[in-house]
């Protein structure tokens, strides 16, 4: 096992709202390692951005968290009570969807990026708008000399991504989490964004977390990807192996939500049925039961512990897709027109 | 009254699939309603003053003069003898009555001035809107002055002068919000299927016009009762034997008077900080509850 | 630039010209001059009969050798009183552009020259209401909005909406009654020796003119704090580990100053109203007294001087606030 | 002069003392002064307790509050009243003076001897004067300043009653003038006193007729010279090293004068040492510099009469039935007691009871309303349009915006209430004397009277002043019988026929009911225990100058110690 760099170990977030006590992130665990890239994968409201938050310290004030994460041998959540500063921005970074709201308006881009390099490392104006200037054109910024003293609104959406991926790199941090960078993008220019990117994150060794809810983005980037659904980690395998051989029901749902190549032109791309989870005191059950084809009764008795082999292959579920126990729950309630939940299926074509 | 909690996008990533609004839900509030009834408060007991068992207020030497409170009257009396709680009782009706009557005309003339210039923009918005800024870059209370100086004081005239001064800041709150309607869907439907005007006017904008406007209503009194007050200091409040706050006040703040009995002049000035400050906060609980941007006053 | 500078220059000259006319007439309208220029004599009211050969002209004074109607029609005509108003107003407004106020009625002085003495005092007052202001207003505005919901948040929004409905005059009253001479609070007198003084005299009127102000000022500038605070660059900017701090000041506090910045504008207006009414209760011998006093003395020359001086400074406030936008948000600056 | 400061000394916003006017005239009075028979009593500062005469210390500036600012202080154009005054003695030397006593003695003049079988007056004038100019004050001067007075439309009212139209004056010498007067008159030196007895130089007064501004940098002789004034803000003086008595007892380097309308700041300001010395007539600050330790009260409470007036040409106080009624139903003792807090006496005519000339017999009616509903009955029978639901309709002025003038008015119209419709009518102080002067009045709240000689209130009682668009004869009540008193006891110069002349004429007053006499009013002169001197004024011929007359200090000999 190289050296591990990040650990998260039963990771709980809680948000005490009007309406009830929001379970945003239900014991999620996880681990990575110096230079690996992971991506995590979900919809909305799965908890794959609180996770973030919470690593990168975040979260508002109101938030309940329990469970501990380490970085480089230190305790984030230590760090965090002692108000270390030069921690998050040198160490740890993190660079969010909207470029078009992600930078001050009234500030120019320069200065955005200076005012890391003098606070963390104590540069002078000069020396930090020369390294300002070198980061921009290393994230492929044209002109940048001149582009370093213009305004957030006097560049592109894509341009501005940039700016904001140079701020993030400014103190050469060693893990980059990526919060949905491409999604405001238009997807040509996301391409060049993911692959500048790949690129930064490989000439400085740096370790990185993606977080999506596209699929496709993560695919043939990330050396690992984990879905998160419901506040928990339902499944993680090395990127190829999810999606060849993936054992959650829900990975493998969402795996029917995208076009893919070798399917026939027009094939129906499958919504799944059903509503997001209730995060609002979950009951002890599969989350994705109620979605889920494969439902049977024990998976509304309690949570579906992470099985699977460690560090390679994980996944929560009693009768995980692609394995016997799997097919012979799915014939049944084939059989029966619908799953133990009620949900109406029939045989769906194309059925891998 | 404290405004929403600030929540990150956090929360809101979390929101957008359940309705929490962790804002407080948009109700009034208990504070609202407490405002409400101290202003039903004071001005049910100016009306019924004549009828309510207390004394004479322009009775001289009611009481020994300039004793303080809780001695034989209630608040004590001022220089002359006078009972101060009478006095504060009967001056309220002056007070709020040049207080609502000068609001109602700046509402009534600057709220027609201004939906008629958010309305129908173009030139009548550019008039409006010259004569509107010259109003406020004059002087109010120069223009308050030049008024009452020169016909006599009576309690029509000082309402009238105070809602003069009320006509331009209204008018600009009320094109600003009629502005913010005008350009909703449901008007330029109406719009579209040739509604006159007028029609469109009064059915559609007033009614959603009117809301914050009241809001503006128990601001404003707040401030023509304040306003009162600044004409007494310069002594051009009502003329005779009138009794308002405002000149209770400064019959209560002589030098010496402040120094020796303070109360004839507090027990006006925590009447009139208590009624103003129900009505801003009534005023702004509505306009909160419209949700109105302050910066249009 | 140069554009947007020449159309507000236009907006001036026509407010100013607006509200000159307005005054000028309703002065005209409203009262007559002749009482302090003449005295006594303005009570005559049987010229007309006299000029019509109707009556005799009366001498008050035994040996005066001109009749009363013979000296009200010389102080008319050098006056200018007896010709249309409309005229009146027009060689008024062009002695006013050469800079020649005309002189009072009342004292004959220039009008420039009581302008120019009483003036400075209010216009200090007035600036060192708005620097307490502001110098209140903000910091308990970003603190309130950092700590937004907290105990002390709670607490200035408390007083902050206690203040606002404390009208200034009682404010001074409480002043005055805490801080009397004796206990050598309150400046004895108006000292006009050094600036030092000036500052020292003017302190406790300038707060309470400046507390009231501040807690609008402050209450505006906790709303759009907080709109601005959940902003994507705040979180970017704490990503980045930059320090609370640094992150109010430098980032939050810019992009929130407009609504405080206009209804600083719009504020300047109502002030000189306010210091009116501090300047009688602190006896400061600003322009506040002058002009109550020449308004109720029909001393049209002093009211329109000082009107037209408070009229220009509050357009030129407004003009200069409409170049802090542009420096402010660089946005509105392309435009 | 002509009371330019009636109905309230104060025209500030919040000013608040009590409404009154300071008047005098121009008629002679002479007193024999050979027996240094005691006119009025002595205003004397209270003996100083320590006991070793302090020695006395040279320079410092004197700063001195006043209730109100003159509208400018050249004694031939502006209507002087209590402000104006304070000023103006410390730059003029008037003619004559009144001693301790009250008896006139020469000052700028040498003489003042009566032509035999005239009614003129020869007033030679001392040599080597010398104006703050440097010009030496002649004849011409004198000469000069009378006809500018003459030709002024409002001191001229004041003043021409009592000379011819022509040749009023004369000149003899160039030291020497001739006053010729249209009556005899015992005591004529006693006019030349006020604003009348302070001449500027000829040269001056021709400057400042061209440019009226120069009002408010008089040239005069007076102990100090003006160096600079702003109107309602500050006048200072420093003083006249070449003044014609010589420095030596002129110890102060100069005055401030702040004219400061809420009084009661004022005291305040001395009592806490800020301001030297304030000359007040307001009830509230004479209380606070009362107590105020380390702060001494010199009050005159012989220095006017608080009253109220009543028009007596104009419906309805033509007819005696209502001035009666409105005399019966007036509520003095809760004006006496609660306007001026005790610090003045009720006040039954025009001379308070210490003063030889007052009419013990003469009582001020009031707090009698019993007596005022059938006036009113029978009167509202005979004349029903004045009246409305049987009260007559009556409209009261009084001067503002003023605290303590509302709370008068308050007092009088809660008293009248029963009996008459009191409309109240707030005016600007010189609108106010304005519409009193022209008749456009039916009761006004006023302050009149109080002269330390009393032929100088003939102005106010004659016949001749009671006809005309202005009349100064405020009530407009002409009694010929009573102007023969008054001139009777002007030629005369037996005090005792003097005496009883002034006892019949208070009678008639009283009779008249034109007058409602309250209150002495009290002027008080508060000092700090810094300044010394006040009352120590020497003439110079050894005379000690009368001390506070109605608030008019003298500034000489005063001086400020450092202790």
């Amino acid at each position: 096992m190289s050296d591990l760099q990040l650990t998260v170990e039963d990771l709980y977030v809680r948000f005490p709202t009007s309406r009830g006590t929001v379970e945003a992130v239900n014991g999620v665990t996880f681990t990575l390692e110096k230079g690996q890239m992971l991506g995590i994968v979900g919809e909305s409201g799965s908890g794959k951005s609180v996770t973030a938050k919470t690593l990168m310290n975040l979260l508002p004030r109101t938030a309940e968290v329990d469970g501990n994460i380490t970085f480089e041998g230190e305790d984030v959540r230590a760090v965090a009570k002692e108000r270390r500063k030069h921690f998050w921005g040198v160490k740890m970074t993190m660079v969010f969807q909207d470029p078009m709201t992600s930078l001050n308006p009234v500030k120019r881009c320069g200065e955005q990026i200076t005012e890391t390099l003098r606070y963390h490392l104590g540069d002078t104006n000069a020396t930090a708008k020369n390294k300002a200037v070198d980061l921009l054109e290393q994230v492929g910024v044209p002109e940048p000399s001149k582009r370093v003293d213009q305004y957030p609104h006097e560049l592109s959406g894509g341009l501005r991504q940039r700016v904001v991926i140079a701020m993030a790199l400014a103190c050469e941090p060693s893990l980059l989490i990526a919060d949905e960078p491409t999604t405001a993008v238009d997807v040509t220019v996301q391409k060049r964004l993911l692959d500048l990117l790949d690129g930064l994150r490989r000439d400085r060794g740096m370790s990185m977390i993606l977080i999506t809810h596209d699929l496709g983005v993560a695919r043939g980037r990330c050396d690992d990807v984990a879905v998160m659904y419901g506040g928990r980690l339902v499944e993680r395998a090395p990127t190829e192996t999810l999606f060849a051989d993936s054992r959650h029901p829900y990975t493998e749902a969402l795996l029917r939500t995208i076009p893919r190549i070798d399917q026939p032109i027009h094939t129906r791309l499958e919504p799944i049925a059903g509503r997001p989870p209730e995060l609002i005191d979950p009951a002890e059950e599969c989350a994705f039961a109620l979605r889920c084809r494969y439902a049977q009764p024990d998976c509304l008795e309690a949570i579906p512990p992470v099985g699977g082999v460690k560090g390679q292959h994980e996944f929560a579920c009693f009768h995980p897709a692609n394995t016997a126990r799997g097919r012979q729950a799915l014939d049944a309630n084939l059989a029966a027109g619908q799953t133990v939940t009620g949900l109406q299926i029939q045989a769906a074509a194309g059925m891998n | 009254m404290t405004g929403s909690v600030p929540s990150t996008t956090v929360v809101d990533d979390i929101a957008d699939d359940h309705e929490v609004d962790d804002t407080s839900i948009k109700r009034l509030g208990f504070g609202f309603w407490i405002a409400i009834s101290w202003i039903g408060l004071i001005s049910i007991a100016a009306l019924l003053a004549p009828l309510l068992p207390i004394a004479d207020p322009n009775e001289i030497a009611n009481g020994a003069p300039r004793d303080g409170i809780l001695g034989d009257n209630f608040m004590g009396t001022d220089a002359l003898g006078r009972d101060v709680f009478a006095r504060t009782i009967w001056g309220a009706r002056i007070s709020l009555g040049v207080g609502f009557l000068g609001i109602l005309l700046g509402v009534v003339v600057g709220g027609a001035l201004g939906i008629a210039a958010g309305y129908f923009k173009g030139l009548a918005d550019q008039v409006i809107s010259f004569l509107v800024f010259s109003l406020l870059s004059f002087p109010s209370l120069v223009l308050a002055l030049l008024i009452t100086a020169s016909l006599n004081r009576s309690f029509l005239t000082v309402a009238m002068t105070l809602g003069i001064v009320g006509i331009a800041p209204i008018s600009r709150l009320a094109r600003a919000t009629t502005i913010q309607f005008a350009d909703r869907e449901f008007v330029q439907a109406a719009r579209v299927i040739g509604a006159k005007s007028r029609r469109i006017i009064i059915k559609e904008l007033l009614p959603n016009v009117l809301v914050p406007m009241g809001a503006l209503t128990l601001l404003g009194m707040g401030i023509s009762i304040v306003a009162e007050g600044s004409l007494a200091f310069l002594g051009l409040s009502v003329e005779g034997e009138a009794i308002s706050w405002g000149k209770s006040i400064v019959d209560g703040s002589q030098t010496r008077d402040l120094n020796q009995n303070s109360h004839v002049a507090f027990v006006p000035i925590f009447a009139m900080f208590l009624t103003v400050m129900a009505l801003n906060f009534a005023g702004d609980r509505i306009r909160e509850y419209t949700d109105v941007r302050e910066t249009a006053f | 630039m140069a554009r947007f500078i020449a159309r507000r220059v236009v907006q001036l000259a026509l407010v100013l010209l607006a509200v000159t006319f307005v005054a000028f007439s309703a002065l005209n309208f409203l009262g007559d001059p002749l009482v302090n220029i003449v005295g006594p004599l303005a009570a005559i009211d049987y010229c007309d009969e006299v000029e019509a050969g109707l009556r005799e002209d009366s001498f008050t004074s035994i040996n005066n050798s001109r009749g009363d109607c013979e000296i009200i029609g010389e102080v008319k005509a050098e006056f200018g009183l007896d010709k249309p108003l409309a005229q009146r107003y027009f060689t008024w407004l062009g002695n006013i552009i050469t800079g020649d106020f005309g002189t009072s009625f009342q004292t004959q002085l220039p009008v420039s020259e009581i302008i120019a003495q009483k003036l400075p005092k209010s216009l200090m007052l007035m600036a060192m209401a708005q620097i307490i202001a502001l110098a209140v207003a903000i910091p308990v505005g970003v603190y309130s909005a950092y700590r937004a919901g907290r105990a002390v948040d709670r607490a200035t929004s408390v007083a902050s909406f206690g203040l606002l409905s404390i009208p200034n005059f009682a404010l001074g009253v409480i002043v005055l009654q805490f801080f009397t001479l004796r206990n050598q609070w309150l400046p004895a007198s108006f000292d006009d020796t050094s600036f030092f003084t000036r500052v020292h005299s003017l302190f406790l009127p300038a707060t309470v003119l400046g507390l009231g102000i501040a807690a609008t000022y402050q209450r505006l500038l906790r709303t759009d704090l907080l709109t601005t605070l959940q902003e994507d660059f705040v979180h970017m900017a704490r990503a980045k580990g930059m320090t609370d701090r640094h992150i109010m000041t430098r980032h939050v506090l810019r992009p929130s100053l407009f609504s405080l910045i206009t209804v600083f504008g719009v504020s300047t207006g109502a002030l000189i109203g306010g210091s009116l009414v501090i300047e009688g209760i602190f006896s400061i011998p600003g322009i506040g007294s002058e002009i109550v006093t020449a308004v109720i003395r029909d001393d049209f020359p002093v009211v329109l001087g000082s009107v037209v001086v408070i009229a220009s400074g509050f357009v030129v406030i407004n003009f200069f606030v409409d170049l802090f936008y542009t420096w402010l948000d660089p946005r509105v600056r392309a435009s | 002069m002509v009371a330019a400061a009636c109905g309230g000394d104060d025209d500030g916003e919040i000013g608040t003392d009590a409404g009154g006017s300071e008047s005098e005239s121009a008629a002679a009075a002479d007193v024999a002064d050979d027996e240094g028979e005691s006119v009025a009593p002595t205003i004397t500062a209270p003996v100083e307790e320590e006991a070793v005469v302090e020695e006395i210390q040279r320079g410092g500036i004197l700063r001195v509050a006043m209730e109100a600012d003159g509208d400018g202080i050249n004694p031939v154009t502006n209507n002087f009243a209590n402000a104006a005054y304070l000023m103006g003695r410390s730059i003029f030397d008037p003619l004559f003076a009144f001693d301790a006593d009250g008896n006139w003695f020469p000052l700028l003049a040498e003489s003042a001897t009566p032509v035999e079988g005239t009614n003129s007056w020869q007033i030679k004038l001392r040599e080597g004067i010398t104006y703050h100019d440097g010009s030496e004050m002649t004849a011409d001067d004198m000469i000069a300043a009378f006809e500018a007075q003459l030709a002024d439309p409002l001191i001229s009212l004041a003043v021409a009653p009592d000379y011819p139209a022509e040749n009023a004056i004369e000149k003899i010498d160039d030291y020497t003038v001739q006053y010729n007067l249209l009556r005899e008159s015992a005591h004529y030196p006693g006019t030349l006193t006020n604003q009348i007895g302070m001449i500027p130089p000829a040269s001056y007064i021709a400057a400042a007729a061209e440019d009226p501004t120069m009002d408010q940098m008089p040239i005069g002789q007076g102990p100090f010279k003006i160096v600079s004034r702003a109107q309602d803000d500050r006048t200072v003086v420093e003083r006249n090293e070449d003044y014609w008595q010589g420095t030596d007892n002129i110890h102060l380097d100069g005055i401030e004068f702040l004219p400061i309308t809420d009084t009661a700041i004022a005291a305040e300001r001395v009592a806490a040492g800020d301001i030297d010395l304030v000359v007040t007539s307001n009830s509230d600050a004479i209380l606070t510099l009362r107590e105020a330790e380390g702060v001494t009260t010199l009050e005159n409470i012989y220095s006017a009469e608080n009253d109220i007036m009543m028009n007596t040409r104009s419906a309805p106080f033509d007819d005696i039935r209502v001035r009666q009624a409105l005399t019966f139903a007036a509520d003095r003792e809760a004006y006496a007691a609660l306007i001026t807090q005790g610090t003045s006496p009720m006040a039954d005519s025009i001379f308070h009871p210490d003063l030889i000339w007052n009419n013990p017999d003469v009582v001020q009616e009031g707090n009698m309303p019993e007596m005022a509903g059938p006036l009113i009955e029978s009167y509202c029978a005979d004349v029903p349009e004045n009246c409305t639901d049987g009260k007559v309709n009556i409209e009261l002025q009084y001067s503002g915006p003023s605290v303590s003038q509302t709370r008068i008015a308050d007092i009088l119209t809660a008293g009248w209430e029963p009996f008459f419709n009191v409309t109240e009518q707030e005016l600007l102080q010189d609108a106010h004397i304005l519409e009193v002067a022209t008749g456009q009045f039916q009761a006004v709240v006023w302050r009149q009277f109080g002269n330390v000689e009393p032929d100088l209130e003939v102005i106010w009682l004659e016949c001749a002043t009671a006809e005309g668009f202005i009349t100064l004869n405020w009530v407009r009540w002409c009694n010929p019988e009573r102007d023969a008193l008054l001139y009777a006891q002007r030629a005369t110069d037996d005090l005792d026929e003097r005496v009883e002349i002034w006892r019949q004429i208070q009678v008639e007053m009283n009779e008249s009911y034109a007058y409602i006499f309250i209150t002495h009013a009290n002027w008080t002169v508060g000092y700090t225990d810094r300044v010394k001197n006040v009352c120590g004024q020497m003439g110079p011929n050894g005379e000690t100058l009368f001390c506070n007359e109605q608030g008019r200090q003298f500034f000489h000999n005063v001086w400020l110690s450092e202790s």
